[in-house]
């Protein structure tokens, strides 16, 4: 348990720690979107949501970018974002194979798509060894800045 | 006429295209970097598109994401707003060459204007007035006998420069070369040269700007002009007109001259003569060759729909009936800038809105992109809100910017409403006693 | 010019005249029953007073409660915004026993154009053209006489009447027995009279009103003219004008009959000449004296504050510069009174807005008195906020009032936003072809 | 556990403790911009819910009548509240003697007070025995509908 991340108080301070739980934890709502939120652990146990007096109208958003990073934690699979807005292809080109296919084991490093950006054909590549658990956007589609590409389940 | 238009811009600038494209029955695109995605003009424009991070470099001025997210929704042309990429007439050629409309004037017109050394001397070609100045400055030495055959005091300028960056009062040949230095690195800092020349110095000048537009057939109108002369360090804080200071005679010579300068430069789409107005006499400062901030002023006063007009000309479309002569006024508008700002220091106060009450009624427009629990990232520019106010003459916009700025209500970060309070009721401004200098001593 | 004004009514109207109030540097008092605390009116006006539980014969309509805090307030004159006790003579005369100024007409006036039958008569007069219509009714009998001689279809109409109630259609000698006993016994229970007339029906008639002021002096103008031809239940859902259907000259003449007849009367202050429009003819309806809600029209196409020209004129100042003569108007203005009411059943919907965001931008205007977290009582009208457009024509304030309705978000309660966004949609209304039974054609 | 940067209350004091605690939460819930919080620790259990006293902007109104019933109940006070807008006098006539005095006896039926309203002297009644505690209002002040006049301990 490390609550002094999230916390500015005293971490010896039950409280505090629990506080700074709280606070980092409705953090996460907001940023992650989410209208409620149950958390335990073994001196913490708290229930969020996010009611009408929230966020003003319309509290929104589809399709928003689940994160920044290039790679995003989530449980033990992680996400391969866009770096860029573009068009996804999931070939060097028309004729070629597929870069990789759901079920690939793949290595840091490797190539797993191109996104093209003002004709500009960039490569994609693995930041971690895993398997491809999921590919989230059809080839020839076009992706925004952050975007998901794919699912990687990590060994 | 285009079918879709991006817009290369955020805040309010940004809704106010949105809002002009929805009446068109053209589709928008709103572009956001990842903090700015509960942002109105996202929330309002037909299709949104994340293209980077917060750092403006990585989004908002980053040509490549935005000519990219141009292509994937398939826009046929980009609106820059102001800022941002609206002055890069390096961008405006990157869109011609990936066959999208830039919504503004040729780029070889940017690049000129954007000099203020060839813009000055262009302008000049055309008979403008403008003030005793220099060419573009080879030293320190040379600076200062440019500048005794000028006449102290002096006003260094960055060649490429704007927003006060690059900018020293000399008020003698002794003091000159630590200026001329500090000028210099500013410029080049800020601009990415550091190019200067030198202007005589007005002491106490007011700030009068015309709103022009022009097609792309030689028509040229000035629609109205507009007094800015509360600024805070180059930064325009209130704006208003028409400017009550010119009579009708001044007002029509001021015109026609921008408009033969126009037609002499073969100016397109809208654009804004800046002019020191001090004893009567005009001198040219600068073209803004974009869409402004206080466009609003001329919008309430003439009734027409600038950006309206800038896309219809961008798109080809000759200047029709109510825009083809100089309109006729009506009344007097003025324009407050509402900014996050810390009322003592000035600095920037990001964070999350907790209260919003907007002021409404008649001839009260506000032009916002935030709303009641809306966060103010800290990586753009100040502006919340613009609230614009028209009445039949002066003294009753004044005593209704009173009103709307007291039902103004911004709670959870600091604003400059109680400083606009302040003008409203000043003495000096109510009756119109201004120059640029007027709030260094209101603050006082 | 007044001290200090008490203003008898609630909702948007009370805080519109909030508004004017404050920019006239006149200190304003807002009364308000209990339920009402928290309206924007009470909190924008510089003093309020709760005058009474909800019901409004307790606080709104109570004579005494109003006067009283008045005296309390030390307010000179109250101005009764519309409805409540806008009309009632009575009111009038008692603010003038005691010493306060009524803003409206003079009572007697009042009073004569209250009885729509002693208002025919008057008109008629004046030259005014009316409908073949009969005095005020004996018994079923005289009624179907009446009838007769003005040929059926006829309406039996209430004396007293306003707002379609005691109003029947009567087609045949045979049902006007059971209409007219109808007619009588709805009259009876709403305005405390049963006394009913006879006019000539009109299938599909436009509704066409006239703006008009007048001063102490005997000047007296048409300020502009609306078209209200969009209604359900003699209840206007959507005003615009100059309205599009008048020519220039029929426009001219209808004005100045108008003129004419005010002059006749005597009329002061602003009120509303009411007309039915059928195949280029006009023919008279009522005069309303009081401000209108929909006096936001006028006042977007004239620029011209009708509520502070209100208090001026009721404080003995002459119709000056811009009211003097008819104003040229600019565009064309659309007011869609947006409503808490269930879309299908049109049951009123009282209760709390959980969430709020109000249009805005140019040519946008928001008259409203609610918020988010407000909660609407039960107890009044329906009326939420109006939102009023202007643009330079009848097209372009269409695509505007388009948008704004988009922008437009109520939620926690029902409101009328989605029937408004058909009409602006719909094909009959965006070419003009209006009549009062639109509304009925387009729910079918 | 150190509550002192939650609580201004004795620290010792377990109840203060936990009202610190509340307290904290309650800022957490308005800075968050929830609608609704539960929390439960060793020694705190709450709920805390946004409810729809939140009335959007400038939370309200500080004069406003505590009650449309002329005697309004608050513990074993009640209050007498004006039953119209006016004119508020403690003595029929400018020489008299207050019909009532802080301390005295009054009985049900009463005259309290005289509220003017258009030249109408209303005489305001007691509704209850009991003995006056506090008169709110000055002589000659207005009042509004609504507004106590008089706090009546009750026998």
């Amino acid at each position: 348990m490390s609550p002094k991340k999230v916390s500015k108080s005293n971490p010896s301070d039950p409280f505090a720690a629990r506080l700074g739980k709280v606070e980092a934890l409705c953090e996460l709502l907001h940023r992650q979107r989410l209208g409620e939120l149950e958390y335990e652990d073994a001196d913490l146990k708290i229930r969020l949501w996010l009611g009408s007096s929230s966020a003003g109208f319309g509290a929104t958003a589809a399709t928003e970018p689940a994160a920044s990073a290039q790679t995003a934690a989530s449980g033990s699979n992680l996400y391969v974002t866009s770096p860029f807005v573009g068009t996804f292809y999931r070939a060097p080109n028309p004729e070629a194979k597929p870069f990789v296919e759901v079920g690939d084991r793949v290595t840091k490093g490797q190539v797993l798509c191109i996104v093209e950006a003002m004709k500009l054909m960039n490569e994609i590549e693995s930041e971690l060894d895993g398997t491809i658990a999921q590919i989230l956007i059809e080839n020839g589609k076009s992706v925004e800045y952050g975007e998901p590409l794919f699912k990687i389940r990590q060994e | 006429m285009f079918k879709k238009i991006l817009i290369a811009n955020r805040g309010e600038i940004a809704l106010r295209i949105v809002r002009a494209c929805r009446e068109m029955s053209i589709r928008s695109v709103a572009v956001h970097s990842v903090v700015d995605a509960d942002s109105l003009h996202v929330k309002f424009a037909d299709e949104a598109i994340c293209i980077g991070p917060a750092p403006a470099q990585e989004s908002y001025l980053s040509t490549a994401a935005i000519i990219s997210a141009a292509e994937v929704s398939g826009a046929d042309a980009i609106h820059p707003g102001y800022g941002f990429l609206a002055e890069n007439a390096a961008f405006a050629e990157t869109c011609a060459n990936c066959n999208i409309a830039f919504i503004g004037p040729p780029p070889a017109l940017m690049r000129l204007l954007g000099d203020k050394i060839s813009a000055r001397l262009r302008m000049a070609e055309s008979r403008v007035p403008i003030l005793p100045g220099s060419g573009r400055l080879e030293s320190a030495t040379d600076a200062i006998a440019r500048a005794e055959r000028i006449g102290f005091p002096v006003m260094l300028k960055a060649a490429a420069g704007g927003g006060g960056r690059g900018m020293k009062i000399v008020n003698d040949a002794e003091s000159l070369p630590a200026s001329y230095e500090l000028a210099r690195a500013e410029a080049l800092a800020g601009f990415g040269s550091g190019d200067l020349y030198a202007e005589k110095y007005l002491p106490s000048p007011r700030h009068i700007e015309v709103q022009m537009v022009a097609d792309a057939y030689g028509q040229v109108v000035a629609l109205s002009d507009r007094e800015c002369s509360i600024q805070r360090r180059h930064q325009k804080i209130l704006e208003e007109g028409p400017a009550a200071v010119l009579t009708d005679e001044a007002r029509a010579t001021l015109f026609s001259l921008c408009e033969r300068a126009c037609r002499d430069l073969g100016y397109q789409n809208v654009g804004t003569f800046e002019f020191l107005f001090d004893r009567g006499n005009f001198y040219f400062m600068e073209v803004n060759p974009r869409i402004q901030v206080e466009h609003t002023v001329t919008e309430m006063v003439t009734g027409l729909d600038l950006i309206r007009e800038q896309i219809l000309v961008a798109a080809g479309v000759p200047l029709s009936s109510p825009f083809a002569r100089r309109p006729r006024p009506r009344g007097h508008a003025i324009e407050a800038r509402i900014v996050a700002e810390d009322p003592e220091t000035f600095a920037p106060s990001p964070g999350r809105i907790s209260a919003l009450h907007l002021p409404g009624g008649f001839g009260v427009r506000v032009d916002t992109h935030v709303y009641e629990g809306y966060a103010v990232p800290p990586d753009y520019d100040s502006l919340l809100a613009k609230l614009v106010v028209h009445a039949e003459d002066r003294p009753h916009a004044i005593a209704r910017l009173r009103g709307a700025l007291e039902e103004f209500v911004v709670e959870g970060i600091a604003t400059n409403l109680a400083l606009h309070r302040r003008i409203v009721r000043d003495a000096d401004f109510c009756s119109g006693q201004l120059d640029t200098h007027f709030l260094e001593r209101f603050a006082a």
